[in-house]
């Protein structure tokens, strides 16, 4: 366990806890973008060049935005009077307690049968390429659709109802 | 401990963070980037596996992680469509004064 | 002797680094490479400010500056002094800590870039096998920078402008993306030195550029007016329209802080210049092969000079495009080309060598152009103005 | 081993047979566009069907130059070009192509008479509504003729097969609002799938025995020495051997498509269709594709025959073939339907090459099927020009004196009339009937198949002047005055009749240019051989015979004009003889008491069991249920529904405390999921761990 893993996931885990804790949203927004590249670098940690740009690339350069231009278009960087947690904050804290009890209550009992170090895997972006358009081609094709469905649904979820928004401003 | 368990660590602990956040915060855009945060962990999850474990050359996790960077980012747009429909419609994204089923 | 001239940065920085113990070597030249890098860009930029000031003023016939130094060639450092020393004002109810954090995030990002671009033979930082990959992953984090300055300022037009700009660069990342894959589509890899060395090969004397071919050449084009919007440049510049916005997502800033923005923005256009010399004008290498003998280095950077000669130029000559104008024009045009290079790149690719692809590849993107182009004018209804008045 | 040798594209295929499979497929896809065309594409139709069989018959003289310039430089060609189709297991059925002299030059003659029948249909169905119709299906059926002819396997020569039965059945059923002719249509699809099914046991059988079923595969091919050999040692059943079985079981499906007896049936029926169809479907290819199977499987039939012996196979294909070849003869004489006497005479000249192929191998039967799918094609046209300019009428006895009205036809009919007789010397059916009777007159087994095709030939002789003298002699006895028909009609049958003539001179015994083709021996030209004192002889019987008949049928019937409702001239000489020929010696009528009676018999018996038998079962079952059901509703009425008014009150209250989990709150939702994750991994590593 290298100096470098613990600060990335020192990074990471604050990014994420920032994220979740902050009162203002655009910082909240900000901070997610902070623990996407501790993430990002957690990647680079581990070999994973091409994932890890492409998290930077989409996560950072695409979903941080959207968030952001999200919380600008519902008013959402006003922080709210009435608090930020909702009433049953304290179920969910637990709950969420839980789930990392258990989730690292596993990970340690089978920590012994895990592997330890092993070679760096040799893997250039061309053999992504290949496997990607090769092995994996259908579900290439699939995430395709699937996009394209996304971005047409994203676009006829959110048009502006010109007719009826009208009708309403004149009432 | 080993690299793997403390990848592992760190994406449970981030899951739980995410898992947390989606269920305590009000704001409906929080509970997604908590949504996204829980996606991230899974991908770290991923990552972490296809290093440690025996066959990296066959791609198998890294070629997980990278789909579903694609699918959590159509994801994030349809949810944050959604957001901003349900802002003009019920001019909140107070999930909870969203408790009604009937618009 | 040519070799020696070739490479002298590299054996000058290797002579450097040979000084100290060999533990040290390698993140020594790390470093030295990064503050060449940071010292070089800095310089250029401001020779450019005084280039670019003279050049418009030719344009628009006018002297430009001419007072301090000999021709006004020391207006930069005047100017420098200038902002260093100004008052740094931060508004009362901005966001301090976004607010400062947005110009070191911008200008960071923006300089990142040139970690993958190779400046000449073996003149790269890190040859990373994702190159194109890291550059588009920096360039897309530097719009987080601008939400950033444009949203900690709290002032409506600083935000106004910040929204214009990342909207504009996301619609246009699509097209500068699409085209740069076509370049990655013909190479077979990402990486930006396998993608110059690709093209640094000539048939009787010209070079194999791509942009002599007839997807690099479409390719090239969409790559500029990508590139023109991405940068905010002039007549693609709305986020930073002094008549509407004031200046932009800037507005709020003063002194050095202004001065990194100015900065970084002129450094995004010299990397950007700098990828496209690199996917599409062959890189370090010469335009004929008799000139192979000229340093690699001084290829590279005429290149991106001329590029960066050509922004100005367009700055002078074009007027700005009106906001909806802009979006119709990446997505109903630039998009539906850049998709069909795509076609045709593959299609390039899988005909074989020969004259037939050169007339069907030409023949289909002319059409494509002539066709989309004849839609779009004929949606232009020009008529008489009319003038909308605020209620 | 044999994969390797049949995915990859053999060396020795030259370019032309590469593209081989283009000559069925340009067809087909015609077929298939104009099949999409709607009935107004009249021109476009038209220009399909002719452009891609033009398109054929270009391919096939490339192909068949090919083949000559081979056999002119001493190379007898025989180059094919196999695939895999479906593997099983180990073993695979593979398809393939062909191209040697034999399917050159059925390619050609295939795609020629085809063309020209085309463009003859052009004109005959000018008035027709459905003509798109129509040339798709001609376009379908010269398709899968041309991918009959190539075939190297005999599997996709079956498929070919079964699609030309189809079309078959299709265009004698064009007018299928005629109930004579949906009647015929189904007629001939029953018959000839009668002797498919057995047609395909032999497939079957071949492919059990040899594992292959193409014909030639470098060694491989079912039709090579090595396969033979298997076969010949393999016995079956009644003393033969396995080749002689599937041999005889190939030659019944062959026998179903060429109408020989007693499947001939159908064929005369087939004449409800239109002209053209006739012409090309039912005289010139379709019925002539049993005789090539024969020609192609040849080696199989005659596998294990000494030299000049013959075998089992060989020997029912010749007295099958004579005997059609008589008894068709005999009934042609007796009808009075213009494309009925021609239809059967077309079984009897089928007769004969199937009696040809039987004893004088495949140059002396496919010889005689060439000529005779000229000037058998020449005639049918020929009574097409003639029905359509006499208004649609079929009777001969209807007609008359069209010499003068339709001289053009006249002659044209003439000279088929006269190359079906085998008209001495210049004809070419002379030649090629003259081929089979040399063949008969050498033949080891017996003497009378030369009796029989002899007289075969005095009777064609004899029913075509008949016919001949009805038709254009005497004059007119029918309604509306004849006319001549349109020019796009008489080219077509210039072209034939000049090839009706000339095709004769190809395999003359003098110049046996044919026959060295087929064979891929050289052709030596030597008169002297005709001066033979055996061959000269039957050279003179063959002429007296055409002469005999001509003349007695011209005492009978030349220059009279008989009314159309008054007995024959034939009948009043022999009335009981012509009640049995009119009446086509009863085989249909034997057929509808025997066959068809007994399937009409079981049919009743089948009936009445399902009525009966099964009906009062199922009926039994039936109220059995019934009785049960209305005990059940007086329980469910009583019994059941009071505890479910029960049940339904708990489920009320029940589901009115579940939806109190039901609150609208995503939160709560994913915090219920979240904490079940968490029970169910514990469960799971709890349980993992004991």
């Amino acid at each position: 366990m290298s100096i470098v893993f613990y600060i990335l996931a020192a990074l990471t885990v604050a990014g994420g806890l920032a994220a979740m804790l902050l009162r203002n949203t655009v910082h909240c927004a900000l901070a997610l973008t902070v623990a996407f590249a501790g993430l990002a670098l957690l990647f680079l940690n581990l070999d994973a060049q091409f994932a890890g740009f492409a998290q930077i690339l989409v996560y950072i350069g695409a979903v941080a935005i959207l968030v952001v231009f999200a919380i600008l278009l519902t008013r959402g960087s006003e922080t709210p009077k009435e608090g930020v947690y909702s009433r049953s904050w304290l179920a969910g804290l637990a709950i969420a307690a839980a789930v990392f009890a258990v989730l690292g209550w596993a990970v340690l009992q089978s920590a012994r049968v895990l592997p330890h170090e092993t070679a760096v895997p040799a893997v250039t972006v061309q053999q992504i390429g290949v496997a990607l358009v090769g092995r994996y081609v259908l579900p290439l094709e699939i995430v395709a659709v699937l996009l394209t469905s996304a971005l047409i649904g994203a676009v006829i979820i959110a048009i502006h109802e010109k007719v009826g928004h009208e009708k309403e401003e004149h009432k | 401990m080993t690299p793997l368990a403390g990848y592992l660590l760190v994406a449970a602990l981030l899951f739980s963070i995410g898992l947390a956040g989606a269920l305590t915060r009000r704001n409906a855009i929080l509970v997604l980037i908590g949504i996204e945060l829980m996606l991230n962990a899974a991908n770290l999850n991923l990552i972490a596996f296809w290093r440690y474990g025996p066959h990296p050359e066959a791609l198998t996790g890294m070629m997980f992680a990278i789909f579903s960077i694609a699918v959590a980012a159509a994801e994030a747009a349809v949810g944050l469509g959604l957001v901003i429909q349900i802002h003009r419609h019920a001019k909140t994204t107070d999930l909870d004064q969203m408790n009604r089923m009937k618009g | 002797m040519i070799d020696t001239c070739d490479q002298i940065f590299v054996l000058l920085q290797h002579w450097l680094v040979s000084f100290l113990p060999a533990a040290w070597q390698t993140a020594a030249g790390v470093l030295l490479s990064v503050a060449a890098i940071v010292c070089l860009f800095p310089a250029l930029f401001a020779l450019t400010t005084v280039f670019e000031r003279k050049g418009l003023a030719r344009i628009q016939n006018r002297l430009g500056p001419n007072r301090v130094g000999p021709f006004g060639f020391f207006q930069p450092i005047a100017d420098g002094i200038k902002s260093l020393t100004k008052e740094d004002i931060v508004p009362l109810s901005a966001d301090a800590a976004v607010h400062f954090l947005a110009p070191v995030l911008l200008v960071v990002t923006v300089f990142m870039g040139f970690a993958v671009l190779p400046m000449g033979r073996n003149m790269v930082l890190v040859d990373l096998d994702a190159g194109l990959l890291f550059y588009f992953a920096m360039g897309a984090s530097s719009e987080l920078a601008v939400f950033m300055a444009g949203w900690s300022s709290r002032n409506k037009y600083s935000l106004l402008g910040a929204m214009r700009a990342v909207a504009q660069m996301i619609s246009y990342e699509v097209p500068l993306l699409l085209s740069s894959v076509v370049v990655v589509m013909i190479t077979g890899s990402l990486s930006l030195t396998k993608i110059v060395e690709a093209q640094n090969h000539y048939t009787w004397g010209l070079p194999h550029w791509y942009i002599f071919t007839p997807w690099g050449f479409a390719g090239f084009l969409m790559y500029a007016i990508a590139t023109t919007a991405e940068t905010n440049r002039s007549p693609f510049d709305l986020p930073e329209g002094e008549s509407e916005l004031v200046a932009g997502y800037h507005t709020e800033y003063s002194g050095f802080k202004f001065a990194l923005f100015f900065l970084g923005e002129y450094v995004a256009m010299f990397s950007i210049s700098g990828l496209g010399t690199t996917l599409f004008l062959g890189g370090w290498s010469a335009p004929f092969s008799f000139l192979t003998w000229v340093p690699s280095w001084i290829w590279f950077f005429s290149k991106l000079m001329l590029s960066i000669f050509v922004f100005i130029w367009m700055r002078g000559t074009l007027p700005r495009l009106r906001q909806d104008q802009l979006m119709n024009f990446a997505w109903k045009f630039v998009l539906p080309m850049c998709l069909l290079n795509l076609m045709v790149a593959g299609l390039w690719r899988f005909m074989g060598d020969g004259w037939l692809r050169w007339v069907v590849c030409s023949a289909i993107l002319l059409l494509a152009y002539v066709g989309l182009g004849l839609g779009e004018m004929r949606r232009q209804r020009l008529g008489p103005r009319s003038y909308r008045y605020a209620e | 081993m044999q994969e390797a040798i049949s995915i990859a594209p053999q060396l020795s295929a030259s370019p032309i047979t590469e593209i081989l499979w283009l000559i069925p497929a340009v067809p087909v896809v015609a077929a298939g566009l104009s099949a999409l065309l709607k009935q107004a594409g009249r021109k476009t139709a038209a220009t399909l069907a002719i452009g891609s069989l033009s398109f054929s018959l270009l391919l096939s003289l490339v192909a068949f130059v090919h083949v000559l310039s081979g056999w002119m430089a001493g190379i007898s060609t025989r180059e094919v070009v196999n695939f895999t189709w479906i593997q099983f297991g180990t073993s695979n059925v593979d398809l393939g192509w062909v191209l040697d002299p034999l399917s050159a030059i059925m390619l050609v003659m295939v795609s020629f008479v085809g063309l020209l029948i085309f463009i003859y249909s052009t004109g005959y169905m000018e008035h027709d509504e459905n003509y798109t119709r129509f040339f798709c299906f001609m376009s379908l059926f010269a398709g899968a003729m041309l991918g009959v002819v190539i075939a190297n396997s005999l599997l996709l020569l079956f498929m070919c097969w079964e699609i030309v039965g189809l079309t078959s059945y299709l265009l004698i059923g064009f007018w299928y609002q005629k109930p004579s002719a949906a009647a015929a249509a189904k007629k001939a699809f029953l018959t000839t799938r009668v002797g498919d099914i057995f047609f395909l046991l032999g497939i079957v059988w071949l492919f059990a025995q040899t594992g292959t079923l193409l014909f030639y595969n470098h060694g491989a091919g079912s039709l090579e020495s090595a396969s033979l050999f298997m076969l010949l040692t393999q016995p079956a059943t009644l003393g033969l051997t396995a080749a002689g079985a599937i041999g005889l079981l190939i030659f019944a499906g062959a026998a179903g498509k060429s109408g020989q007896f007693p499947l001939h049936v159908w064929l005369p029926d087939a004449m409800e269709g239109p002209t053209p169809v006739s012409a090309l479907i039912h005289a010139a290819t379709m019925v002539a594709a049993g005789v090539y199977l024969i020609a192609r499987v040849y080696p199989l039939m005659a596998a294990g025959a000494l030299a000049g012996g013959t075998t089992t196979a060989l020997t029912v294909v010749t007295w099958v073939g004579a005997f059609t070849a008589v008894f068709a003869a005999l009934i042609a004489v007796a009808q009075n339907d213009i494309k009925r006497i021609l239809a059967y005479s077309t079984v009897s000249q089928l007769g004969y090459m199937m009696a040809g192929l039987g004893m004088g191998g495949v140059a002396v039967g496919i010889f005689h099927l060439i000529t005779h799918a000229f000037f058998k094609a020449l005639l049918f046209l020929g009574a097409g020009s003639v029905i359509h300019g006499c208004n649609e009428e079929q009777n001969v006895r209807r007609m008359g004196g069209l010499k003068s009205d339709m001289p053009l036809t006249f002659l044209t009919y003439a000279i088929g009339m006269l190359a079906l007789c085998g008209f001495p010397l210049l004809f070419s059916g002379f030649w090629s009937k003259d081929g089979i009777l040399e063949a008969a007159q050498h033949w080891s087994v017996a003497k009378a198949p030369l009796y029989m095709l002899v007289f075969g030939a005095l009777l064609t002789a004899f029913y075509m002047t008949r016919q001949v003298a009805y038709v254009f002699f005497g004059h007119w006895r029918g309604g509306k005055p004849a006319h001549e028909s349109p020019s796009v009609m008489l080219v077509p049958l210039g072209i034939l009749s000049f090839f009706a003539v000339v095709l004769g001179f190809i395999g003359t015994p003098a110049w046996p240019w044919f026959r060295a083709f087929l064979n891929g021996k050289v052709a030596e030209f030597d008169l002297n051989v005709l001066m033979e004192r055996e061959l000269l002889t039957l050279m003179g019987i063959s002429t007296l015979v055409v002469f005999v008949g001509i003349g007695v049928a011209w005492s009978f019937y030349g220059d009279r004009t008989p009314k159309p409702t008054a007995p024959d001239a034939l009948e009043k000489t022999m009335p009981i003889a012509w009640g049995w020929l009119s009446h086509k010696f009863f085989v249909d009528e034997f057929y509808g008491m025997t066959v068809i009676a007994f399937y009409g018999w079981w049919g009743r018996v089948s009936d009445w069991l399902d009525r009966r038998v099964w009906g009062g079962t199922v009926a039994g079952v039936a109220w059995t249920f019934a009785l049960c059901a209305r005990l059940n509703r007086f329980l469910d009425t009583n019994v059941v529904d009071g505890s479910f008014d029960k049940g339904c009150e708990e489920l009320n209250v029940g589901g009115g405390l579940l939806s109190q989990v039901q609150t609208g709150r995503v939160q709560t939702y994913l915090r219920i999921l979240a904490f079940a994750v968490v029970a169910l991994a514990a469960i799971l590593i709890w349980s993992s761990r004991a």
